[in-house]
């Protein structure tokens, strides 16, 4: 066991994958120096400025120069900061990185990972604070998974790194500086396995990412009311684990979605979506997310945004009344 | 307006003064655990707003970056609304609701801070496109840093500008940094002024230190362009004095270059200069001294003033919404 | 009554709006010529190049400028060619455009259309036929329409550039060619109203853009085995009728979504979600929708993204027997 | 390889001959209803790619646009699969996942036609990246039109070449037009080599309807940068002959611009390139017969070759996938 934090759970398990596979790069702003939450800190210290670049603030060409670094065959890991800045870079990642492999009949793979420090964080308003992986899991051709703690990103990082698809990547940034008991070697996880955080028969709750703590502390508070809440963290949204949400709504009858970010057309809805079309003998369906504005600065405001416990025993108390 | 030289730049010394000053009280501010949020402060660059928003009018509009504050000040915005809005109160500039990196005053022409590097560029071209197209003979003047020249809005901009005929001042404010990392090592060629005339701006390189140095440089382009020129770029070389963030230690710098840098302070070369003017030594102190009981009264009213209501954060969204759908998941 | 092409409907109503408001101006690239789709048809003509306005190929900054122009106090018109092609546009869209009235406190307002015309169109493969409404439905501050036919389009554009708000315009960029009569004149059409299309109370279908068409086929040969169909176009997707939908699925307490590009995490999973969450008495929910593959050029491929009156009556035979 | 100068230039000629026959052929396939989607012809354009590929060696790349058959074709990529791919059939270089705008030949190193303009230009320096870890000598050719330069991928991807000293040769392939737009008036300044050379990237002006010029400044810069000196630009100054998409009738360009360009049509420069250098009018007619031949032969095949299998529709989308959930809604 050791004490690590996410930052360096992060770094230590990029840099196994890179000394296993020498294809295997970085590039990104500010990566040399450790990147802005230490999740490549020693990177540079131990493989030196060809397989950990530092670039221009260009988040086009840093995504775009990933893709034609995969295309010859090497396997980028591209940095985008905060997922606010994966904007300039949509268009080489949904019109790009996404078909190359479809749309030349196979010829081309990019294998990229790219990794998206994403989420609300304390005081960084509306243009640092977004989520936004339902866009991608819109998108044919990519991967999507959203881990909540350091144990499963470090897991996915090693999926990730070792898959040919292109996996968008997001991380939950508020985290990156808790410490965790790690243990000496972590595996790989598999994409598209939900992780059972609590058990129990009454309510299903579907959560994900940074929404995954208030959900845990939330099925505790319901189990005190007698209420057994299944929460499953999904982890990966593109896979995501269908059978195991589906078995668990059969059994409970309830699904509860809590996600950040806006649930108009957030994932929420495709998980609420999916598990109303298949699941037997549904009873109620709901769903906990930020509201559908922007990130406001004031501490004040910025609360109408987060996701607490008690908003979720409040939706879940509602639920367990239909 | 201005009655002397002196006086002139007697009040330019004041605007910087405040700036620093300013950024000296957030950084500390927000290191205290008073400000949330971030704070870029733009100490050591103050010539370059100061210097640029002293030829332009007050219907004159500037766009600004994530290390705004000092553009906005310069511009005319409030100094407590400023200070309010980076405390995250009622008051503020944005009623709380932008914080240090959205900080805006348009009653001022102030049109915001940005959150997004180059995020102003195509901001500022088409502010002055839309003031053609109403008669207006106002101007822009668009600040961006030197890492922002590697974007691509850089290159689609200034194109734009030069196509249209635009009245744009392109300011490339050039501390030396592009967050963490020197502009050196990621900016390939001879430089932002190059790039520039290579789109068709016209332009010239300034002592970015020198407030003197820019004013002159700045009206002479501000006046060609009111009179049709087309957009304008001015490269102001300066240095960054503190890290990229207030809590940034900034170690990745040079301490020689960071003691040559101090060596040209604007605040040293202005007051050279006021001196030279025949300013005392005293009447400068007491320039400076006022600027700062201006700054410490701000945040001592910023300090205790209220927080927006929370209702707030449900305001300004959008006319046409579905409040209902939209606030009931997360109420 | 005249019979004329969507795209000389868009054009009239923009020539109308345009004489009634002063601010009110074009930019884009070919708009000079009339715009791709002819949608712009002699507007240079009418008021010249300093309101109908060439662009060089630069979408970030054809967007970013739509917006400075808007903070001065004029109204642009965004044309933004196809969907496809909005996404190098994406941060100025959404980091800025959506913002900068709730960021900076109410000062200023993105009054643009931005105009994107969308959807499946014969080989034009996976960089020119995508849809991609979901993701702005997801992000505060932006109004999304997407209507399915001449008179809605053009309602809903008078809506548009008469609003404050800044609207993303969804066009079906397939039917532009299409005929119509048209009465001589035509009016507003607010956000967030639906159209009922036909009648019925044994299915609800919701539909809306290119999908339309296709649905309401379906729902005729529906009607010809006895099964009543609500058909429902949405017209607006942000705000949508979320009375309409509600009070048709109560009656009906079947429904099936229809929408054109992929169902994960499209628009309709939204709809899906939201119906599950508050219909009384659901009995069940379906949606057809292209598959999570990017669009193939070849035709016989690019069956699988169509959505075809087959496919929805298969999928409302199957909800039927639930 | 080649072995003498005359033939060297027939054969490069005979490359431009079998481009332009291909593009005049689909274009008209188009027209009849045999082709779906768009065309965009490269007819006029020739002799810029065959002049780069002629010096290129097969484990180069090229990345390349919306206007690309030309491109593919002389890289070296199969002449039927690139026909069949145009008619969507399961022969076709992409097995008629791709079509026109997406014709690619990885086997050849041409790294994909684009939909997106400048869409080849991050690819193209992140290709020349990847093969500097692989530890390759192989360069990049990077295609792109004059419109292209215009947007933001243009500097960024500069910028990144020169300052990472990349491998690139950015080709742009000036047609005169963008679209339906004369392209003078869309950019600003003094032209793409200017603003290659503001990003510190060094390069020249060629004819672009001279193969052999073409070719001479490539194989120099070719060498310099296999050398390791870093990227170099091409600017060659060309003509579309055609509409911007096939069914474009182009009365946008003015007639006297459209009859100065078939004057300087590259084949006829090629003609007399060859003549001059001592082949017969007939053995040119020869080498041109036999290019049609051989795009006439590559037709008839791709007519009646079979579709893909509708299977085909859901294959190398993505390895980890939920098929079962992707296909219900639209099965
Ligand atoms: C598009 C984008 N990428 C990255 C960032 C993160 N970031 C914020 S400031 C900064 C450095 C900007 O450098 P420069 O333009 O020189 O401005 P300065 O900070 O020196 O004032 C970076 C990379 C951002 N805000 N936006
Ligand atoms: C980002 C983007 N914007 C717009 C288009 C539509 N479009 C296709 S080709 C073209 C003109 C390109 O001009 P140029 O780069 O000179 O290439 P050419 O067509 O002349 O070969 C345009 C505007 C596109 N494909 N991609
Ligand atoms: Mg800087
Ligand atoms: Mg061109």
């Amino acid at each position: 066991m050791n004490t690590l934090t996410m930052g360096e759970v992060a770094a230590r398990t990029l840099a196994d994958e890179m000394r296993r596979d020498e294809r295997i790069w970085v590039l990104g702003e500010d990566v040399q120096l450790g990147g802005i939450f230490a999740q490549y800190k020693g990177l540079f210290q131990e493989f030196g400025p060809k397989r950990v670049v530092n670039t221009p603030i260009a988040e086009s060409t840093i995504m775009g120069a990933g893709l034609g670094a995969a295309l010859v065959g090497t396997r980028p890991v591209i940095e985008m900061r905060i997922a606010d800045f994966v904007m300039p870079a949509i268009d080489e990642l949904v019109n790009q990185i996404a078909k190359v492999r479809y749309m030349f009949g196979g010829q081309g793979r990019a294998s990229v990972v790219v990794r998206v420090p994403h989420g609300l964080h304390p005081g960084s308003a509306a243009q640092h604070s977004q989520v936004i992986e339902s866009w991608f899991v819109n998108v044919p051709g990519l991967v999507v998974v959203a881990p909540s703690n350091a144990l499963d990103l470090a897991g996915l990082l090693r999926s990730a790194v070792r898959s040919d698809d292109p996996v968008v990547f997001f991380e939950p940034k508020s985290f990156f500086k808790q410490t965790v008991d790690m243990p000496d070697d972590w595996p790989a996880i598999p994409f598209g396995l939900a992780r059972s955080v609590t058990e129990g028969d009454d309510l299903t709750i579907v959560s994900w990412a940074q929404a995954v703590p208030a959900a845990e502390t939330a099925a505790g508070l319901l189990r005190q009311q007698g209420v057994g809440v299944n929460l499953i963290d999904l982890r990966s949204l593109w896979p995501w684990d269908e059978a195991a949400v589906l078995a668990s709504v059969n059994r409970t009858k309830r699904l509860l979605v809590v996600q950040e970010g806006p649930g108009a057309s957030g994932f929420g809805a495709e998980i609420a979506a999916a598990v109303a079309e298949m699941a037997i003998g549904l009873k109620a369906v709901s769903r906990v997310a930020s509201p559908r504005i922007p990130v406001p600065f004031a501490p004040e405001l910025e609360a109408a945004c987060f996701i607490t416990p008690g908003k979720i025993v409040a939706a879940a108390e509602q639920l367990l009344q239909r | 307006m201005m009655a002397s030289r002196g006086d002139e730049f007697a009040e330019l010394h004041r605007r910087m003064r405040v700036i620093r000053v300013f950024e000296d009280t957030c950084v500390a501010a927000h290191k205290a655990g008073e400000i949330p949020g971030y704070i870029h402060s733009s100490a050591g660059q103050e010539a370059v707003p100061v210097g640029v928003c002293s030829v332009l009018r007050r219907d004159d509009r500037i766009t600004s970056t994530h290390r705004g504050h000092g553009h906005g000040l310069a511009k005319g915005a409030d100094l407590y609304g400023m200070m309010a809005e980076l405390y995250g109160r009622a008051d503020g500039l944005c009623g709380g609701k932008g914080g240090s990196m959205h900080v805006a005053d348009f009653s001022v022409g102030m049109l915001g801070a940005n959150g997004i590097v180059a995020g102003g560029i195509p901001i500022a071209v088409g502010a002055a496109q839309g003031l053609g197209l109403l008669g207006s003979d106002a101007v822009v003047a668009c600040f961006f840093g030197d890492g922002a020249v590697n974007r691509g809005p850089f290159l689609e901009g200034l194109n734009w500008a030069a196509i249209y005929r635009l009245p744009v001042l392109f300011v490339c404010e050039d501390n030396t940094f592009s967050a963490f990392t020197h502009s050196s090592t990621t900016t390939a060629g001879p430089g932002p002024l190059a790039r520039a005339e290579a789109c068709g701006v016209p332009g010239e390189r300034v002592d970015g230190n020198d407030v003197a140095a820019i004013r002159a440089a700045a009206e002479r382009m501000v006046a060609e362009m009111r009179a049709g020129a087309g957009p304008r770029f001015l490269w102001c070389k300066t240095y960054r004095f503190s890290g990229h963030v207030s809590i940034d230690p900034a170690l990745y710098r040079p301490q020689a270059d960071v003691d040559a840098a101090m060596l040209r302070d604007p605040l040293l070369v202005s007051r050279q200069h006021l001196l030279s003017l025949g300013l005392g030594e005293a009447a400068i102190d007491s320039i400076d001294a006022q600027a700062t009981r201006a700054v410490v009264m701000a945040q001592t009213r910023a300090r205790s003033a209220a927080p927006p209501p929370f209702e707030a954060a449900f305001r300004d969204v959008q006319d046409a919404d579905m409040p209902f759908l939209s606030q009931r998941m997360g109420a």
